[in-house]
């Protein structure tokens, strides 16, 4: 899975999981305004390009941990719709029992090891398990995924400094969507780019456009390779927009105008899709029919999710200890 | 919300707000009454804030007085110690009482020691806002009340809010004092109604009876205020007295209150939102036995919050948090009309 | 102190060695046993760690497994979390329990709600050292024995060991167990001597009656359990027949092993270095007092730990805490031998 | 106080200021052998340069924190050794009234805010007293002193990310002695300047010869006369030694051979000193003299400091809450 030039199949197959994260986000949307969803939701439409290319260049074994933020990085992972939707409905068929949330889209069985509800915690615990691989002299690779908001808080510093002191294999994503919550980036961070923070951590630190898939891909391809090869960490910052407020409950009113439609014009699966038109890959009306058949499949997910169950708390109590 | 730093009714009157309106009533009249208040925290200054609570304030104020932070709870908590040292009396908000762990060294180590370690030197007039409680579906790591976490600290102060009376009285109470304290609200009540008086400010460690009752004293805290209330009504149907008190202070505790109306009741439910180990529930029933308080039952306390975490899954979360009916039946186990 | 790694005597014979022994000859059988245990923390390499702990670790396991981290409580906790999902079983060492708040994140979020969250996907085998307790000289921000910060949280389990054999054997427990455990370590117990039985395990959630006695139970944790030990010596020449137990842990309690006892005595004395508000002896009073126990005399527990914080002058810690004298003088209270 | 420049009078009084934080320090561990001092004692032999060059920029009514190893900060404050030394002796005399120890020499009138045993606190707590100047509008800084282990730890980049946002007035100072208790820097931390952990937070990073008490106060002037005039926070590495193991339980065998020697030879003290004697302002007989003189008064101090009487418990409860 981690080799550096894409061929056609996958681009397509990149396509399509953008556009799978898209659909489902939109139906996350949709269905928590029916009540279905209950709670709070954050969603990432808009950023789909990141977790696709990213993820796309782990190979077996290696790990990934994410946030709330976390949909499009499970789905990415290859969680099915429906295992997502149950989750988000509190069903005992959701990764996580119904026990999670949105905020936990967890599946330790494809490497997905973690969603976390606090900013900051995922990095330390993708140390860890980087150092667990290397310890044990196996080649797995961790990555972990979080925002621009989390480089502030001291534990994203204390994982950098441990990784790079060690030569963890971790690779550090930064999904720089220019918020955090309402405050934007300037607002609580007195630069503009984010990498330059793996500088005193003695690690690169490259900036990457979000936008495009294929720059995503190729840049963690290459921090992977480094990391499999014993050469450390990397911190990786993508330059990204989401579209919709920071949570249900936020109308985004903080933003200046025309900022949401200019990113809008830079839409990771349009950028991607105009190219595999010009190139003669996949049609806009492919790229159409693409996106029908993925909505239907949505739907019907969303649908067989409705119909699981509820767990009961006596079940839940196991989840608490394992001995 | 109406914003009430529009037309701010005058200080003595009291008026029907909700429990929202009443937290931002307390910031408006502490911060137009002393100019070194201050509010700080997270997206404190976008929209009123994540839960509404500082609408119109930083219109009124400007932003160096509503100071949206970085993330970064331990720091930001430390900066607010220092801003006490140079004048400032700083209202610190946390987004979630979940995210007080992070500040563990600020609230364990540096605000309640830092006077004492001087030896008297300073005081630190540093307020927390909490916002705690389950309820909202927002799962296991943004659903602690963290009512209990503080309260074995000499030198801080711990303060829930069960009702929009309280939300104001007790933060107003916390911002004047000269020491840390620590303000629970709870993310479920705020938007309940009832009569708040501007200007009044809570007794520190004075716990409220909210109704009288002889046969058993149900002593609550939080939104447990509200189902202890409805829980009372449903007693009264059935023929039971039941006294309610709002603790409204975990620490100090006011056991005389409580202990004058145990006295009389003989008889005690503890409705509290957290788990029963190392609980505010816990230390109240140990002080009455240790004050040889003659029981006419045993405590009900356990068996309201269950022994597993809090679980996203809506109707399992309803289920997690002690009912009005839940708190029914205890005391009516008490009193023998159902058994124990 | 004599490296226990040269010359380890064959499991299961007991022998004669200090508390401090009794910590690296867990953490050297646990090592031997199972390569995937490994140390971390900080300067735990160094010279035998601090407190002289890890001495010949690092030379027989190597610097891999005997890990300094940087000083960074909360990431170091959360790195160790990590290991655990991929096969290694982390032992970390908190130099000063006071340190644990600044991994508050990782300790209240994190480890015991990791599996949880995730439905029961994962098992998180971390095992928490802290070094605990006043009597040092240490001053206000190194003296906690933060025994029952974390007692209620599901998810986690929480000892205390108040002697080398459970020193020992509670470690050995933490580090086999598949879930989060904190174990707490005295610093004026490390030079004590005591029998230890090398291979022998810890049953979770089991106190140990350390002498018999019908009149009055002492309930002690940590140093308090030699200095319950030396009351009851005390109590004896006055004709008071004391029980102590050691607690051992703080998450589960054993309420059965205390409740026989205190059926049976029907007086109990808590002996805690810790504030009672929010502690483990509050709840085992309201535990005690819920299950309806019949008290000959009310429970002695407050007034051991002082309503101030740890000071650094020495006759006033030593003060501070709860002596055997004060101990004694409980007890005698509890059996009406001096007015209350 | 804070002139750029020093006249001959105030070089000598760096001298006679960095002679008694060593005597002091020597007798602290004296005391501290005889059983009049207890716990620990985090001694500062061979960085006295620091905090007398860099306390010597302060203008009344600035303010700094310190450390648990913070003997030196306090002295050059102003706090006189007796004081000091009832502190460390428990007496009620002491500048914390013997409640605080070793690890708290604290005097609010003088402006030390602080003196704190947990690694990394004092920073943020001088960023916001700091900010209470700013927000009141006073001309005031405030300075903060840290160790190199201290910027491993998270809230050290919380604090230097908060200063710059907000542009508050405070200097950090880390006084990087290379060993974190028994661990060398270069285990624990990636870099060797540590300056370099200014830049991902847009601030200036200046590595300065912590031998060299000029160099240490003019460094210090530059930086505090940047914040006073509302250019924000600047962080300075001070590079030294520390003579002594991390604690006096202590006896530093991890470090290598010579390393001590190599330092003594460029003693602060004495490096001074052959500059004034070369100068013509302090001969060699003079600065001995002085030595003596302060010799005796700091044995004079602990033996007026003994006699003072310790606290009670009681009187101590006025310090848990002010109302
Ligand atoms: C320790 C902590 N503090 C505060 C929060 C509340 N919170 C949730 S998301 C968020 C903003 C995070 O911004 P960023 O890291 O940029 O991620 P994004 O939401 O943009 O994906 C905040 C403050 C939290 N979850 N954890
Ligand atoms: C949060 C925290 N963790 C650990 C400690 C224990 N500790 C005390 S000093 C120290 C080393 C600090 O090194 P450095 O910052 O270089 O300062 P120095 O002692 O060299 O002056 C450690 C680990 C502490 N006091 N606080
Ligand atoms: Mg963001
Ligand atoms: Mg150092």
């Amino acid at each position: 899975m981690s080799e550096r030039t894409a061929g056609a199949d996958r681009r397509v197959a990149w396509y399509r999981q953008m556009v799978e994260i898209r659909h489902f986000e939109d139906k996350v949307q949709e269905l928590f305004m029916a009540g279905l969803i209950q709670g709070t939701t954050h969603l990432c439409q808009g950023q789909e390009a990141v977790p696709v290319g990213a993820i796309s260049a782990m190979a077996r074994g290696d790990v990934q941990t994410n946030t709330y933020r976390g949909h499009g990085e499970a789905l990415a992972n290859g969680m099915s719709p429906e295992t997502a939707f149950a989750e988000l409905m509190g069903r005992t068929s959701g990764c996580s029992r119904g026990v999670g949330g949105s905020m936990h889209l967890i599946d330790a069985s494809k490497g997905n090891i973690g969603s976390n509800a606090i900013v900051g915690a995922g990095a330390p615990i993708a140390v860890g398990a980087a150092m667990g691989f290397k310890l044990r002299k196996e080649p797995q690779v961790a990555l972990t995924f979080f925002g621009d908001g989390a480089t502030n808080i001291g534990t994203f510093h204390e994982a950098l400094n441990m990784a790079s002191v060690w030569k963890a294999p971790v690779i550090f994503i930064i999904t720089n969507n220019l918020y955090g919550e309402y405050s934007p980036v300037r607002s609580t961070t007195p630069i503009d780019d984010l990498a330059r923070r793996a500088d005193p951590f003695a690690m690169p630190g490259v900036v990457v456009d979000g936008q495009d898939v294929e720059a995503v891909h190729s840049a963690v391809s290459t921090a992977v390779a480094r990391a499999r090869a014993g050469e450390g960490p990397s911190l990786l910052e993508m330059k990204t927009y989401r579209y919709r407020g920071h949570s249900r409950s936020d109308p985004a009113k903080y933003r200046p105008e025309g900022e949401l439609e200019r990113w809008k014009q830079r839409d990771p699966i349009e950028l991607l899709g105009a190219k595999l038109a010009a190139e003669g890959i996949l049609s806009a009306d492919h790229q159409a029919a693409i996106k029908a058949e993925i909505q239907a499949e949505i739907d019907r997910a969303a649908e067989r999710a409705a119909q699981a169950p509820y767990p009961t708390l006596e079940e839940t109590r196991s989840y608490v200890y394992a001995d | 919300m109406s914003t009430q730093t529009e037309a701010a009714p005058a200080m003595g009157a009291t008026v029907e707000m909700t429990y929202r309106e009443a937290v931002n009533a307390a910031l408006d009249d502490a911060m137009a009454e002393d100019p070194s208040v201050i509010l700080m925290g997270e997206d404190v200054d976008a929209d009123g804030g994540v839960f509404k609570t500082n609408a119109g304030l930083p219109q009124k104020y400007g932003r160096e007085r509503v100071m949206a932070t970085p993330i970064c709870e331990n720091g930001f908590t430390n900066v607010a110690l220092g801003m006490s040292l140079t004048g400032i009396r700083p209202v610190v908000e946390f987004m979630f009482a979940d995210f007080m762990p992070t500040a563990g060294d600020a609230i364990v180590n540096q605000l309640p020691k830092y006077r004492y370690m001087s030896g008297g030197q300073f005081s630190v007039p540093v307020t927390l806002r909490v916002v705690s409680g389950a309820g909202g579906r927002f799962g296991t790591q943004h659903s602690a009340t963290g009512e209990s976490w503080f309260m074995a600290q000499p030198g801080m102060r711990v303060a829930v809010a069960g009702t929009p009376a309280a939300a104001y009285e007790l933060l107003r109470a916390a911002i004047r004092n000269n020491d840390p304290v620590l303000v629970h609200e709870h993310k479920a009540l705020y938007a309940r109604k009832g009569p708040v008086t501007r200007g009044a400010i809570a007794e520190i460690g004075k716990a409220a009876i909210l109704r009288e009752g002889t046969d058993v004293t149900i002593l609550a805290s939080l939104m447990m205020v509200e189902r202890a209330m409805a829980a009372a009504d449903e007693l009264a149907g059935h023929g039971v007295s039941a006294e309610v008190i709002d603790l409204r202070w975990v620490r100090p505790l006011d056991m005389e209150t409580i202990g004058a109306s145990v006295a009389k009741t003989g008889r005690l439910v503890i409705a509290e939102e957290q788990w029963h180990e190392g609980g505010w529930g816990a230390t109240v029933i140990s002080n009455l036995t240790r004050n040889g308080q003659a029981w006419k039952s045993v405590p009900r306390a356990v068996a309201l919050y269950y022994d597993t975490l809090i679980p996203y899954s809506p109707p399992l979360e309803d289920e997690m948090i002690p009912s009005a009916e839940r708190i029914v039946t205890a005391a009516r186990k008490s009193v023998g009309q159902i058994p124990a």
